[in-house]
């Protein structure tokens, strides 16, 4: 895969400033993914029933490896979930890339679901996106009005009920205590061990898959990614395969047109390791931040 | 006029509020003055001796008088139904003024995180946490912390399979959003361009 | 009581009053409708940009309509003046129907809104209202009128450098709760990890 087009170059915030206030701020103007995903396509005014979104694949890529870029200070699992959105693109721009004809095999079916699943999780969000802004006004214009709430006149307030009581000393020391918890910030540090989502390490993939190739001969990708323990793997694995890719030192043979593809090593017998390969995804280089001047409007009347 | 006394409660001798001066549209108008939490019609029906339905037909009266649907005058205040009960506000247009006096109510705005939650959790109440995460797209635990504590959603029980907490909107949500139930939040299909099977995608978010 | 609180109101800047319906009087009538603590004619002329030779004027409109003085008909509400502040109350021809109301539809029990409040008043206190707002995350003004209203709660003074009212709980609120006196309070530590960011609260409260 070549790079992703080049974009306006503008610094990125602080990292500071993103640990403090969290992901929001990471990403500026947009609260996740799916608002990125739609602040490019309204910037290309696209509309995203059409299916279009592999245009946007490229600018949303660039966005993320400069995401990446500010390496831990971004949360584990959202970042994973941009890595997923951003695979599930690269799946459908690979998919632009192949000769159009009848789907056939598995993957290509795999590949049609997945970008089902992207656009309906898109649609959804782009519809509760529209109902919040309009929760929004109508909470701010609710807030315009103050209801009368006055105390009752004493002539009044001593014919309310005797007030029924049922609440132990103890009871209420705990209510307190409850009551006056502290509430802790963002747990950004809190539960990450028993996350679902383990940290996979696209450099790692690519060490296991070349050594796998250069001792096991072609394989197809659906060999290659059999004993993955999850999608995350199998996502870090197809990542993996573009960047030995780029390196020159994997080749792809496919028969016929949507036929397997086999994965054959082509680098050197030793004396590779996986050092070479671009740190993009796994460590954060020192390249300049770029921002892409996407609208986080959304594109709906 | 006279026709449901009936409910006579059983405390006091109900006064007969038609021979007081404004009848029964004034006391129930007096009522109104000393709530200050939204009451239903049934509610007020039982403290003047009348049925929720002729305490209706004297709310929207009341309602027409405060707008100035016939004097063309609307007064300061206006009579609204908000999450199932009836109440007095201040009209919106003074609230520069009002807001001088009162700090009730002003409540800080919501960012925009926040209300994409809040508005996935009206819509699929009662939701977990994950499912929520699912739909934005991030981690939702800090933003679900803030509406807890604004008092705008609520704990629901657990999940009967995951265990997981779930959470829905409270009558405050209502209240704030101006609404009287959840039924009356707007349509979320106008919002989906053309994608009345979305229902089926649900089951593939985990 | 007037001053500004910070949360920035919609729109802090002052409207035309003569634009919009019903003029100054409906403004007036709008503040009046809403406050607790009666205000004097001084206080309601600054916060509406008039005179309170013509807030005088306009509150003896005001009062005219609500008697009825031309359409023989009054309004259930009246406005009275008491220690030179102005509010309004219900009429006291309907005093019975009220008292009805009071005594048969409030709630007997306090809610988990108003029993977390009234503990934190009850460890935290003497202490203001915005530090219990702040401690809660909501706002307690209600509640806290409530508290008031039912004797659990009372005013201890006010705090010396910011000037808000403190609250302490009675003695009525030891018989409910079955205590001797304060000391007998459970400790609240075993309930508490992390009591040392309890301070963190005190710098969100203006």
């Amino acid at each position: 895969m070549n790079g992703p087009g080049p974009v306006a170059e503008e610094p990125l915030e602080p990292a500071a400033d993103a640990t403090a206030r969290g992901f929001e701020v990471t990403l500026e103007n947009f609260t996740g993914p799916f608002d990125l995903l739609l602040g490019l396509i309204a910037k290309h005014e696209m509309d995203i029933t059409e299916v279009a979104l592999a245009q946007v694949t490229d600018e949303f890529i660039s966005y993320i490896r400069r995401l990446r870029a500010q390496g831990e200070d971004w949360a584990l699992d959202e970042a994973s979930e941009f890595l997923v959105i951003a695979a599930t693109l690269l799946d459908l721009k690979a998919a632009k890339l192949l000769p159009s004809g009848e789907v056939e095999n598995e993957e290509d079916v795999a590949l049609l679901e997945a970008r089902d699943l992207l656009f309906a999780r898109l649609l959804q969000y782009k519809a509760f996106k529209g109902i919040a802004a309009m929760m929004g006004s109508r909470l701010a214009g609710e807030a315009a009005r103050f209801p009368r709430q006055v105390s009752l006149e004493p002539q009044f307030a001593a014919l309310l009920p005797e007030l029924i009581w049922r609440t132990s000393p103890h009871a209420f020391a705990a209510l307190a205590a409850k009551a006056m918890e502290p509430k802790p910030p963002a747990p950004t540090e809190v539960g990450l061990a028993h996350l679902h989502a383990p940290k996979v390490s696209v450099k790692e993939q690519a060490g296991i898959l070349a050594e796998r190739l250069r001792t096991g001969g072609p394989q197809s990708f659906a060999v290659l990614t059999a004993d993955a323990e999850g999608t995350l793997i199998v996502v870090a694995r197809f990542l993996a395969l573009l960047e030995l890719f780029r390196e020159a030192v994997v080749a792809f043979d496919q028969q016929s047109p949507l036929a397997e593809l086999t994965v054959r090593w082509i680098g050197p017998d030793s004396a590779w390791s996986t050092e070479r390969l671009s740190e993009e995804y796994d460590e954060a280089p020192a390249e300049p931040a770029a921002e892409p001047e996407a609208e986080p409007e959304e594109s709906n009347g | 006029m006279a026709e449901d006394s009936g409910t006579a409660g059983p405390g006091e001798a109900m006064p007969d509020l038609a021979s007081l001066p404004g009848g029964a549209k004034a006391a129930l108008e007096a009522v109104l003055m000393v709530i200050d939490e939204p009451a239903t019609d049934v509610e007020l029906g039982e403290a003047l001796g009348l049925s929720p339905v002729r305490v209706r037909m004297l709310l929207r009266e009341l309602q027409d008088e405060y707008d100035g649907r016939r004097t063309q005058v609307p007064r300061g205040f206006e009579l609204r139904s908000i999450a199932g009960g009836w109440r007095i506000f201040s009209r919106s247009e003074f609230a520069p003024v009002v807001s001088r006096f009162v700090r009730e109510g002003q409540t800080a705005r919501l960012t925009q995180a926040a209300l994409e939650t809040l508005a996935v959790i009206a819509y699929r109440q009662p939701v977990a946490r994950a499912r929520i995460s699912a739909i934005r797209g991030v981690n939702v635990d800090s933003v679900v912390r803030t509406l807890l504590q604004r008092g705008l959603i609520a704990e629901a029980g657990t999940h009967p399979e995951t265990g997981a907490v779930l959470y829905r909107t409270t009558a405050y949500f209502l209240e704030r959003l101006g609404i009287g139930n959840l039924s009356e939040l707007p349509e979320l299909a106008p919002h989906l361009p053309g994608l009345e099977h979305l229902g089926d995608f649900d089951d593939l978010v985990p």
